[in-house]
């Protein structure tokens, strides 16, 4: 059931060549279909999913290349059910609101973006690293041609250096997954990319810092991490609506979701080692991301170096290495996923009508299209998150993790929250209140049936995961604590200098975690 | 003073206290779908009748309190994650019966009052919605029964009061007081997480994993008092931010621009008493802080003195209730800074009374004036609006502390609370009573310019002021009586159960007189000043010239933030994009690029076109090779 | 009898001159003529090396490579003579059309 | 009456099929009438297609013939069903292009077939002088092939660098098995390995070795060796050129793995330094160089050198990891860069040759198949799954990583990521420009080259999703060491 979730957008995309070039309708109504379908096919997935298990569920499996000891095998946990939903509930939206904006090749368009949407699930299904690295880069050149044909003005530059900054990365974790699949052949004498069996390798130390480190790179550049940040705001401005919403909604979650699942679990010491530098960084992200998004003119690179913040917080979450902190992560990867998403459909809606994505050419355009302005705040209000709404609950778990693992990066996290409300407020007031200065605005008509439906779904889901966040964290949980549960295990000694008020409450909790864990 | 640890109370699980909270929510939908189809009188009825059901419900509730008890209503668990469990719960003990009843009850007054004042905006529905959805966030925030919840109705009244005061969104100006004011509010939210937080783990700490006021309160004594000074320091720079305390108090004066009623419910009645309502929750923390007691104490005197200097001089009606508030917000703090939770509470009840009425009052004035809010440019409006002056006499006898009053008791209750409690301090009580003074000046001075001597208003302003309608001196005149009265509901017996027993403090006649005469003497001195020699205020003006341009310039605090916290940031993130991101970052990314493109160009040269130079690289290459071997 | 050494010394000093040939002079033809003295200079060491070793396989070896050689010297000069028909020169330095 | 000699017909069958054909080839080109000339083509098609099906027939044989000099293992067998379809290929490729750049086809086609015939000796051979022999037999097959397209003066100039340096290889070739046999006292392959384990390796058998590796450096176009490459590349013919990058590139190999894998097996760690060197030296400098190449066939032969590093990567890796990973690379390989050389083809016309990159402009919007083709051989030859590119190089990584060469490994993962920039270029400009760009022939009136290109770009699609096949066969294949 897993591999047709992830392999019907792939036949719809072969489906769509056999369709001449001229009939765009049908092209778009079998595009939409397949994405639709898809999204019914992983809501049965929810459906049928037990929360009550830590292992991965609707495994299928069967042998690729056996002389490699490479095997097609898929499944999904509680880390990875929720963000398969999330692609295959943005990639049909993605695909309705493309009906309005994209007119010239249609057909490519559409192909590329369901040859997407394969790979994006496949790197969150794939349970065995080769496959995982095959999906992991056949997700980037369909997204570089997204950003290089249907982009802005500087689209090939953007389009380029997402790849090639990307590649390296990946290309780096290439060797590191080989040397594991040696590893595992000199300490089991089979070569094998299973990550259940990866997982019982014993690494000494030091090889597992160069491993961990390989795999963060990849994985920090795809987040993106602080340092590592700068090819995001080019590649947001110039790609297409719909790609700028797939890039930021789900790409983005795939370096998070990279480091839950493969750098932190098969190298935990090296993790531990790591976590001082990786808070320093996504709290630099956190604070920098923010302060550079409020000098932004754009729209679009606001929005983008908001995601750089937003990431920041997730990746505090995650190396809080509690379930709090985690679950926050996991929680705040969907609600990014849906604002941002959401925030690049609004940006797109204006840049259709007016063309211009510069804050000054717009300003009280709520007395113009109230709808578009009322929408436009309720998502503005999740993402610098507002409690009620679905942001507030993962950031205040997020912070409460960051802040119980090491109280600093609390305090400093939490400055993020006050920035935050000033980039998008400032923004707010610079688009939509105000005289309406320009009289291109005047003509602006509000929002048309077909982009209401796309905002529907996502407002809905934005209230109902802030109001009843119960359902989704439930169904991480015991993932989540198996994994923290392999992480603590090979926690080093904590010395007492390291802050950490939660060090005692903590170890006899995560005594009882590991317990129901492995038993 | 208070002992800290009341019987635990018995508690009876109820399910209705939830409609208190989902009648205005609904009030909010019926207003944003229905509103704009359905016409300004079906609003008008709707709105404030959602209000008055939850009032119904509030005194319902009040009525069925256990004594000494409270009713939960646990509606559903709202976050599970690893050791944090929060329940979507409401409770109503003796405390969160009076602030509901307050919110609920002067709520649906100013509601009636804005159905008159906003007759002529074409925009009602949308201000109705607003202001339904800040009534459910404020009961939200009082019913809460976990601090998280609190928290959440805390950043809701913070969303609405950003939406109200930025309601006339067209004017640049107003907009921007909005969004100063949720930022200001959010830097205030930022702490108060941190202490959330901080409480949340340093109990975990010793194995008790919760956020519920109840659970917090039994297991209050395993924390060490450092620890619980910092939490307490903590919630209270939420507490600054939301009740506008020095140094967050800066966005209350301008979230002014917003309409009358709402600066009326919102920033004197409801949101502003926060903070106070939330460390009056949290008292058995407090009580264990002695440090952080003294701090609320100082900061709430100093406040309190602060605003009331800036208000002596302020000329627009609006601006001088606002510091005025600031100001009697400074008492309520003394008065918890000092132990004395139910005078604070108490306080703020009466506040709530005649600060509403003033704002209303000052409302139906503007209205009249067709909106002139300078006051240099009334006068003499006594005669032309008999209600409203009455109404505004009455606020004002409270507000300076006259005997009798409801001000009278609440305040001279919290000065002799201030001397008679183990916190407090005699130099607290001198700075209390100075204020009082002045607070008793300004007020004064604000009612003799306005309402006596004659219309300084240009002709045709002047010739058509008239007394408001009815539906908005009705509810004057009801807070006048409320004014009036309200001082004899000492709520001190009421919440006892909460704050514990409570033996009436014995002071010297001196502490107990002294703040009434001050008052007097503040009334005495104003009279002298505007009505019997006006021109007397101009030669004060001039003397101390210096002084009144200080003060007329609000100590340019205003400027001092935006000097040295704005300009900076805005500079550094200037800075950082400009040059961090795009020359270092962008600059080392594209610079890689680049050196290898050029060894590309390098390397191609080698490529002469010539065959011997081939023939020459090629024996080069055998010459190396055949060198490694015969070492 | 003279020891192999000399031998080995010889083909490599002629070895050494064919390349030389090769690397200065300017006419193709006398660099394809160098080129045919560095094989020869191979065929000697595999005489010497086969008388060396008192086995045949040598000596029959030096008729491969001649024939090889012969092969290429017919390829090789038609290549030559088809280059100066194009461009009327063989002088290796103006052959240079293809170059980075 | 001299008994004829026990000669083992069966191990030469593939070879003597193609000289059939290449001679048959030549005579009936001399009373043929030009409008004819395309039943060459077809007969030098099943030539190579027989002479196939032969060598797969041959399957599972193991003897050896002419007392030692040659061999009939699965080895050898692989690389003749490798060269016999990189010379179909070839063919189906030039059939229509021989029109266009006016070159006699008779003596083309019979060339080719020569050309495979060496080859075909070089892979079998397991004696140093008859490897040499299929060495000299192919080479000067193609220095011809290169100096046939005799409008343009850069081929004749090409075929001329070509020969000097070709031949001034082979000397040290030459020179490197006249050291070995005084060395070992023999040329054959078994021999010398078993003198190599035995008997002490001196300085002799070692400056052997040294200029064996720069006779096969040259060949193989490792990188000291490899300025010839990018002249010969450009100025040959196109179809000449993608013969040569893939043919004789694999013969190279063929004969370069089965002397050092397998008879200097044993002395792996005295060579495997020196070529862990060429192998960086020649990745580095191939992909460096092909980044600023503005010609595609110049940047081509630059991406086959770089291609070439990678194939010495497997050579490091050693005989029982990196053996496999060669050959499964080398078919990989072969296939892209035929597909690449098919639509270059497609995209030349009589008039300008449309050989600059910038060409390629607004390409894959107006020839969708075409466009799609060459992108699937771009992403492939860059090495992005599930191509049969990033198949080969896993395979290839892998083993050097198994065989302990982290370094190489990285090395030659980073130089990947250089090449995607120049191979990902021409997808750009196919794509992702709109202004400008050529017209070129349609396509319907090449039906043989369409073909060609589509048949590899199946392959590369085909091998890499399910490369299981292919990789058994290498394993197999690869010499049981002795």
């Amino acid at each position: 059931m897993v591999s047709a979730v992830v392999f019907i957008p792939l036949c719809a995309a072969l489906i769509l060549l056999f369709i001449p070039r001229e009939e765009e309708e049908i092209t778009r109504r079998v595009a939409f279909g397949a994405t639709v379908l898809t999204f019914l096919l992983s809501l049965l997935l929810l459906v049928e999913f037990q929360s009550d298990t830590a292992d991965f569920q609707f495994v299928e499996r069967f042998s690729w290349i056996e002389d490699f000891g490479i095997q097609y095998a898929v499944g999904i946990d509680g880390i990875s059910l929720f963000l398969v939903l999330l692609t295959t509930l943005l990639m049909p939206l993605v695909i309705l609101s493309s009906w309005d904006d994209i007119h010239k090749r249609v057909k490519e368009y559409l192909f590329f973006f369901l040859l997407l949407e394969t790979g994006m699930i496949g790197t969150f299904v794939a349970l065995d690293l080769f496959l995982f690295y095959v999906f992991w880069e056949v997700v980037l050149i369909p997204m570089s041609f997204l950003i290089g044909i249907w982009g802005g003005p500087r689209r090939i530059y953007a389009a380029l250096k997402f790849l090639l900054y990307t590649m390296v990365g990946s290309l780096l974790m290439l060797v590191a997954i080989l040397y594991l699949a040696y590893l595992h052949h000199a300490q089991y004498g089979t070569v094998t990319f299973d990550l259940l069996q990866l997982h019982k390798l014993t690494i000494p130390p030091e090889t597992q810092i160069w491993l961990f480190a390989a795999f963060a790179l990849s994985f920090a550049i795809k987040v993106p991490l602080f340092p590592l940040h700068t090819w995001l705001p080019d590649a947001h401005v110039e790609a297409p609506t719909g790609g700028s919403v797939i890039l930021a909604g789900v790409l983005l979650k795939m370096g998070t979701y990279g480091f839950l699942r493969f750098a932190m679990p098969l190298f935990p010491a090296a993790a531990h080692a790591a976590v001082p530098v990786i808070m320093a960084l996504a709290v630099i992200g956190i604070i920098y991301g923010a302060l550079v998004a409020m000098v932004q003119p754009d729209l679009k690179k606001l929005v983008a170096y908001s995601s750089v913040s937003h990431l920041g917080f997730v990746m505090l979450g995650l190396f809080a290495f509690n379930v709090e902190g985690v679950e926050g992560a996991l929680y705040q990867m969907l609600n990014h996923g849906l604002s941002t998403g959401a925030l690049f459909f609004l940006v797109g809606v204006i840049y259709e009508r007016r063309h211009t994505r510069l804050i000054s050419d717009y300003g009280g355009l709520w007395k113009q299209v109230p709808v578009y302005a009322a929408v436009f705040l309720v998502v503005l209000l999740s993402s610098i998150g507002l409690p009620g709404l679905n942001g507030f609950v993962g950031e205040f778990l997020i912070l409460l993790g960051a802040f119980g693992a090491n109280p600093w990066a609390g305090v400093l996290g939490v400055s993020g929250v006050v920035l935050g409300a000033v980039y998008m407020l400032w923004m707010y007031q610079r688009v939509m209140f105000g005289p309406l200065r320009h009289v291109e605005n005047t003509k602006l008509t509000d929002l048309s049936r077909r982009e209401v439906a796309v905002f529907v779904p996502l407002l809905a889901l934005m209230l109902v995961m802030g109001m009843y966040p119960k359902p989704f964290l439930i169904r991480m949980e015991k993932s989540v604590e198996a994994t923290l549960a392999r992480i603590q295990l090979a926690r080093p000694l904590p010395d007492p200098t390291t802050p950490g008020v939660e060090r005692a409450g903590d170890r006899d909790a995560i005594q009882e975690v590991s317990h129901s864990a492995t038993d | 003073m208070e002992h800290s640890h009341a019987a635990l109370a018995t508690v009876h699980a109820v399910s209705y206290l939830r409609f208190i909270v989902l009648f205005p929510l609904l009030g909010v939908l019926f207003n944003i779908f229905a509103g704009p189809r359905v016409g300004r009188r079906a609003i008008n009825l709707v709105s404030p009748g959602v209000v008055l059901l939850s009032f119904f419900f509030s005194f319902a509730a009040l009525l069925q309190l256990p004594p000494g008890g409270a009713l939960v209503d646990t509606v559903y668990t709202w976050i599970t994650a690893g050791r944090l469990q929060v329940d979507f719960a409401l409770r109503v003990d003796p405390l969160s019966a009076t602030m509901i009843l307050i919110v609920t009850g002067v709520g649906f007054l100013i509601h009636v009052y804005s159905t008159g004042y906003m007759a002529h905006d074409e925009d009602v529905a949308r201000y109705f919605a607003y202001l339904n959805l800040f009534t459910a966030s404020m009961l939200l925030l009082v019913l809460g029964d976990n601090l998280l919840l609190l928290f959440v109705g805390w950043e809701g009244v913070g969303l609405c009061s950003y939406l109200l005061i930025g309601f006339w969104y067209t004017d640049d100006e107003k907009a921007s007081a909005g969004k100063k004011a949720f930022i200001v509010n959010r830097i205030g939210d930022a702490g108060f997480l941190l202490g959330i937080f901080l409480l949340f783990w340093s109990l975990g700490a010793k194995g008790v994993w919760t956020l519920s006021f109840a659970e917090i309160q039994t297991h209050a004594g395993l924390l060490a008092v450092e620890t619980v000074t910092v939490i307490c320091l903590l919630l209270f720079v939420g507490a600054t931010g939301k009740s506008a305390q020095i140094p967050l108090y800066v966005w209350l004066p301008d979230a002014m621009a917003g309409p009358t009623p709402v600066s009326a419910l919102i920033h004197a009645a409801t949101m502003v008493t926060a903070g106070i309502y939330m460390i009056a929750r949290l008292h058995f923390l407090y009580s264990m802080a002695p440090t952080a007691l003294a701090v609320v104490a100082i900061v709430g005197a100093l406040t309190a003195f602060f605003a009331a200097t800036i208000a002596l001089v302020q000329t627009d009606i609006k601006r001088v209730l606002a510091y005025s508030t600031v100001s009697q917000l400074g008492y309520m703090f003394l008065g918890l800074g000092v132990g004395a939770y139910s005078a604070g509470v108490f306080h703020l009840m009466t506040h709530a009374f005649f600060k509403a009425l003033l704002f209303l009052g000052a409302g139906s004035v503007i209205h009249a004036m067709s909106d002139e809010q300078d006051i240099r440019r009334m006068g003499g409006l006594k005669t032309k609006m008999p209600i409203t002056y009455g109404t505004f006499l009455v606020a004002c006898l409270a507000i300076a502390g006259f005997p009798g009053l409801s001000g009278f008791f609440s305040k001279d209750l919290i000065l002799e609370e201030t001397v008679a409690s183990p916190h407090g301090s005699v130099v607290l009580w001198l700075i209390g009573t100075l204020t009082a003074g002045l607070t008793a000046f300004y007020m004064f001075r604000l009612l003799f310019v306005t309402f006596w001597g004659e219309t300084r208003a240009p002709h045709e302003v002047a010739h058509h002021i008239h007394e408001s309608p009815t539906v908005m001196t009705m509810p004057l005149v009801l807070l006048a009586v409320l004014s009036f009265i309200g001082g004899y509901f000492t709520l001190v017996p009421f919440l006892a159960p909460v704050f514990g027993g409570h033996h009436p403090a014995h002071v010297s006649a001196l502490v107990k007189y002294l703040p009434t005469v001050a008052g007097l003497a503040g009334i005495g001195l104003a009279y002298q000043m505007y009505v019997r020699d006006p021109a007397m205020a101009e030669r004060v003006a001039q003397r101390y010239a210096a002084v009144y341009r200080l003060l007329l310039n609000k100590y340019y605090v205003d400027e001092l933030y935006d000097r040295f916290v704005v300009q900076p940031v805005v500079a550094a993130s200037q800075w950082l994009w400009r040059v961090w991101d795009t020359v270092i970052i962008d600059g080392t990314v594209n610079g890689t690029a680049q050196t290898v493109a050029a060894n590309g160009l390098l390397l191609r040269l080698w490529q002469t076109g010539n065959v011997q130079v081939y023939a020459l690289s090629f024996l080069l290459g055998a010459m190396v090779i055949l060198g490694y071997y015969l070492w | 009898m003279v020891p192999i050494s000399y031998h080995l010394v010889l083909s490599g000093v002629l070895f050494t001159i064919g390349v030389m040939g090769v690397l200065l002079r300017r006419n193709t033809i006398i660099i394809f003529m160098a080129i045919e003295l560095m094989l020869n200079a191979v065929n000697l060491s595999f005489v010497a090396l086969a008388r060396h070793l008192g086995s045949l396989d040598g000596q029959l070896i030096v008729f491969f490579v001649m024939a090889v050689a012969a092969a290429e010297a017919a390829v090789g000069l038609a290549i030559i003579l088809l280059v100066f028909r194009g461009r009327e020169t063989v002088n290796a330095d103006e052959l240079n059309l293809l170059r980075w | 009456m001299i008994t004829p000699p026990p000669v083992n017909w069966l191990s030469l069958l593939p070879g003597l099929i193609l000289t059939v054909t290449g001679l048959l080839i030549l005579f009936w080109d001399l009373w043929m009438k030009p409008e004819e000339r395309r039943l060459l083509a077809w007969l030098g098609f099943i030539g190579f297609v027989a002479a196939g099906i032969v060598s797969v027939l041959l399957w599972g044989r193991n003897e050896s013939a002419f007392n030692g000099m040659l061999a009939l293992d699965a080895y050898a067998l692989f690389f003749n069903v490798i060269f016999c379809v990189v010379g179909a290929m070839t063919i189906l490729m030039s059939v229509h292009y021989l029109e266009t750049v006016e070159i006699q086809p008779g003596e083309y086609y019979a060339l080719l077939l020569f050309a495979t015939v060496g080859m075909v000796v070089m892979a079998a051979a397991t004696d140093l002088i008859v490897i040499f022999l299929g060495l000299e037999t192919m080479s000067i097959a193609v220095y011809v092939l290169a100096g046939m397209w005799i409008r343009r003066l850069q081929s004749s100039e090409a075929a001329l660098k070509y020969f000097l340096l070709g031949a001034f290889a082979s000397g040290f070739f030459l020179y490197g098995i006249a050291l070995l046999y005084g060395a070992t006292g023999s040329v054959q392959l078994d021999k010398i390995a078993t003198a190599a384990t035995t008997g002490g390796v001196s300085s002799l058998f070692l400056v052997g070795i040294a200029l064996l590796i720069v006779g096969f450096g040259f060949k193989v176009a490792a990188a000291p060796f490899h300025v010839w490459t990018p002249d010969v590349y450009e100025g040959a013919p196109t179809t000449v050129t993608a013969f040569m990058a893939v043919g004789v590139k694999a013969a190279a190999f063929a004969a370069f793995a089965r002397v050092f894998l397998h008879t200097f097996g044993s002395l792996h760690a005295e060579w495997e330094g020196i070529l862990w060197v060429l192998a960086v030296l020649t990745m580095t400098v191939g992909n460096i160089t092909a980044l600023v190449q503005r010609n595609i066939k110049r940047m081509l032969a630059y991406s086959s050198i770089a291609h070439a590093g990678y194939l010495l990567i497997a050579m490091v890796a050693g005989r029982d990891l990196g053996g496999a990973a060669l050959l499964y690379y080398l078919v990989a390989y072969g296939v892209m860069t035929l597909g690449a050389f098919g639509v270059v083809l497609a995209v030349g016309r009589q008039g300008e040759p449309n050989e600059e990159v910038s060409d390629y402009i607004g390409l894959g919007l107006r020839y969708p198949v075409l466009g799609a083709a060459m992108t699937v051989f771009m992403l492939s030859l860059t090495g992005v799954p599930p191509l049969v590119g990033f198949t080969g190089k896993f395979y290839i990584f892998s083993a050097a990583v198994q065989a302990g060469y982290i370094w190489l490994a990285v090395l030659g993962v980073l130089n990947s990521v250089i090449s995607a920039y120049y191979y990902i270029r021409v997808v750009v400009n196919m794509y992702m420009y709109e202004e400008g760009g050529k017209t070129i022939e349609a396509l319907s009136a090449r039906p043989a080259l369409v073909t060609a290109i589509l048949l590899a770009a199946v392959a590369t699609v085909f091998m890499g999703v399910f490369p299981s096949a292919s990789i058994s066969l290498a394993k197999e294949s690869f010499l049981p060491p002795g």
